[in-house]
C-alpha cells in the first residue's frame, strides 16, 4: 500500500462517519510502513479549500462542512442548546481548569453545583470522569471529551484561550488566606 | 481591566444598592471594592440583604432567576469579605482590609474570567449550526465497528441503582480493610433481633462480606469471635452437628432455647 | 459565484446528505449562470481516483465510498446493540465487589443472572475468571479485565467513584430504566 492509498482507506473511513475516529483506530486498519500523520497533513491540505474540511479534535479526526457554508443548511438548523448559565460555566471551568473536582468548579462559581448538572454535561458527551485526586478522601475529577473539541470548533484544548491566565489565578483563594 | 463591568452590561435588570458610603449597582461597587476605592468597612450587610430581598420580590424580576443567583454570589461574597474584617484571625490583624480587598478582587477576576471564556464558548461556530456531520450511508454490507454505545457513567448509574432499589449500603469506593470486632458484636445483635429462624454462621458472614465489601475471610474471623463473645453473655447458643459442618445460632429467650 | 464555489457548495450538501440529491433541485441552490452539467463533471473527475466517488443515479447525484475499498466496511459479524440492563449491573457489581461468584451477583441483584449475561462480558473481555472461593462448592469468582479499565479509561478499580460519592454528583438513575 502507498501513500496515495492510505488517503484513499482514510478518506473512506471519514466521509462515512458522523463521529471523529481516532488516528489511534485508523492508524491500525493500515500497515506499519504507513506515516500516518503525514497523510492527514496531505489531505487536511488537500480538502482547506473545499467544501468540506477535515478537522482535528483531540486524538482524533473528523470531515465538517466548511464553516462558510452554513446558510445552505438552514433548513436544518435544530434548536440552539438552552444551556442554564450553571451548566455553561461549569462546562468552562472544566474545560480550563482539567482536571477539576465538584468541590474546585464550587469554588470558582461560589455556589454549589446542582445534582443535574453534571449529569447532563456527561449526557451530552462533552464531559468524562478523569482521574482521582490525590489530596484527601481522593475526589473524582472531570475532564472534557473529544467530542466537545469537536461540537466547539476546536481541534485540541490548546485552542482555548487565555488558559495560562487562568490557570495562574489557581483553583483556590485558600493560599491567600494563609499569606 | 474592567472585564466585570463589562460583562454584567448586558444584564438587566440591574440590583440598585443604597448604602452609607456607596450608591448605585451592585456590581460596581464589587468594582470599586476591588479597586479599593470602597471601604468594606463601612459596608452594613443588612442592608444590603434587605436591598437584595426588596429586589426579589419585585415582580418584574421573577423570571430573571439566574441573575437574582448572580447578585447573590456577590452578595454572599461582599459579606463573606466583611466577615473576615470583623473577626480577624488572630495572626494577621494589621493590614486586614487589603488582604481582603485583595481576596475579593482576585475571585472576581476568576469568576468574571470563567464567564468571559464560558461567553467565547458558546459564541463559537457549533456543530450541526454552522458546520455539519457527513449522512453518507456505508454499503449495504457496513456493520457499525463500534458496536456497544456504553459509557463508564452507564455502568455506575447501574450501580447507584442497585444500591437505591437493594436499599443498603453496598460497597462504596471508601472501601474498609477489616471488620472490626465491635462492629461485627453490633451486626450479629442487628441479625439475632430480627430474625426468626435458627441463623447460620456462613449467611451472617455472606451477608456482611457482600453489604461491606470487606473481604470474606476477615468477615468469617470477625464474626467468629464475636460469635464467641455473644454466646459468652449468654444471648445465644451455637450448635455444630459434625465436624466441617456449619455452625447454627439460636436465640436463648430467658434462659430457654429461642 | 464562481464555478469553484459552486463546486463547494455541491460538496458540502452532498456530504450531509444520505439520498441521492436531484440535479434539479441542486440547480435551485445555485445561481443562474452556473452550468450545472459542468460543475458535476469536474467533481467526478476530482474524485475518481479518491476514496470516495461521485455517482451518477438517474437524475441524481450522489456520493460512495469508492467500490474497491469495499473491504473497509465489512468488519467482523457483530450486531450493534446496548448492553441490557442485567449485563450492567453485572458489570457494575464485579467492578465494585470482584473476585465475586455468581451466587453473590445474584444476591445482589436480587434477581438470577442468566449464563448469558457472563458469557457476552467474557466474549466483551470485560470480565475473566478468578480463583475459587474457599467456600462450600469452592464456586468460581470473576473479575474484571484490563482490558475493561482500558475500555472506560480507567487507570485502575480504585477509580471507580463510590456509591455517596455518585449520588453527591447527582447521577439520575431514571434513565437507566428506558433501557
Amino acid at each position: 500500500m502507498n501513500k496515495n492509498d492510505a488517503e484513499r482507506v482514510i478518506e473512506a473511513l471519514l466521509f462515512t462517519s458522523s463521529e471523529p475516529l481516532s488516528i489511534n483506530g485508523l492508524k491500525k486498519k493500515l500497515p506499519h510502513s504507513i506515516d500516518i500523520g503525514a497523510v492527514i497533513e496531505t489531505l487536511q491540505k488537500h480538502y482547506e479549500k473545499r467544501g468540506i474540511n477535515l478537522k482535528r479534535v483531540g486524538g482524533a479526526i473528523v470531515f465538517r462542512t466548511a464553516k462558510d457554508l452554513h446558510h445552505l443548511f438552514i433548513t436544518k438548523e435544530v434548536t440552539k442548546r438552552n444551556l442554564s448559565r450553571a451548566a455553561r460555566e461549569t462546562l468552562a471551568i472544566i474545560a480550563y481548569h482539567q482536571p477539576v473536582t465538584k468541590l474546585e468548579i464550587e469554588e470558582i462559581r461560589g455556589v454549589s453545583v446542582g445534582s443535574g448538572t453534571i449529569d447532563l454535561l456527561i449526557d451530552l458527551d462533552w464531559i468524562k470522569f478523569g482521574r482521582r485526586k490525590s489530596s484527601p478522601g481522593r475526589p473524582i475529577t472531570f475532564q472534557i471529551t473529544d467530542k466537545f473539541l469537536d461540537y466547539f470548533d476546536l481541534s485540541s484544548e490548546k485552542d482555548l484561550p487565555g488558559v495560562k491566565e487562568l490557570r495562574d489565578l489557581g483553583l483556590s483563594v485558600k493560599k491567600l488566606n494563609r499569606a | 481591566m474592567d472585564d466585570t463591568t463589562k460583562y454584567y452590561d448586558d444584564l438587566k435588570p440591574e440590583l440598585h444598592v443604597s448604602l452609607e458610603g456607596f450608591e448605585g449597582p451592585l456590581d460596581l461597587l464589587l468594582t470599586l471594592a476591588k479597586s479599593h476605592k470602597v471601604d468594606l468597612k463601612k459596608l452594613q450587610v443588612g442592608i444590603l440583604a434587605e436591598q437584595f430581598l426588596g429586589y426579589l420580590r419585585d415582580q418584574r424580576f421573577k423570571s430573571k432567576l439566574e441573575f437574582a443567583g448572580d447578585y447573590l454570589v456577590m452578595a454572599s461574597w461582599l459579606t463573606f469579605l466583611k466577615s473576615q474584617l470583623i473577626i480577624p484571625e488572630d495572626e494577621n490583624n494589621g493590614d486586614d482590609v487589603d488582604r481582603v480587598n485583595e481576596l475579593l478582587a482576585l475571585r472576581l477576576q476568576r469568576l468574571s474570567l470563567i464567564r468571559e471564556k464560558a461567553k467565547w464558548l458558546f459564541d463559537r461556530p457549533q456543530l450541526m449550526q454552522d458546520f455539519f456531520p457527513s449522512n453518507i450511508d456505508r454499503d449495504e454490507k457496513v456493520i457499525k465497528e463500534d458496536l456497544l454505545k456504553v459509557q463508564i457513567a452507564d455502568i455506575l448509574k447501574a450501580y447507584v441503582g442497585i444500591a437505591d432499589k437493594k436499599n443498603y449500603v453496598i460497597s462504596s469506593g471508601s472501601k474498609e480493610e477489616y471488620l472490626f470486632l465491635d462492629k461485627a458484636i453490633h451486626f450479629i445483635e442487628q441479625q439475632v433481633k430480627e430474625s426468626k429462624t435458627l441463623i447460620s454462621f456462613s449467611n451472617l458472614v455472606k451477608k456482611i462480606h457482600l453489604s461491606s465489601g470487606i473481604n470474606a475471610k476477615f468477615c468469617a474471623a470477625s464474626i467468629f469471635c464475636g460469635l464467641l463473645e455473644y454466646t459468652k453473655l449468654g444471648k445465644i447458643q451455637m450448635k455444630q452437628k459434625k465436624t466441617f459442618a456449619n455452625l447454627e445460632l439460636a436465640k436463648v429467650i430467658n434462659g430457654i432455647n429461642g
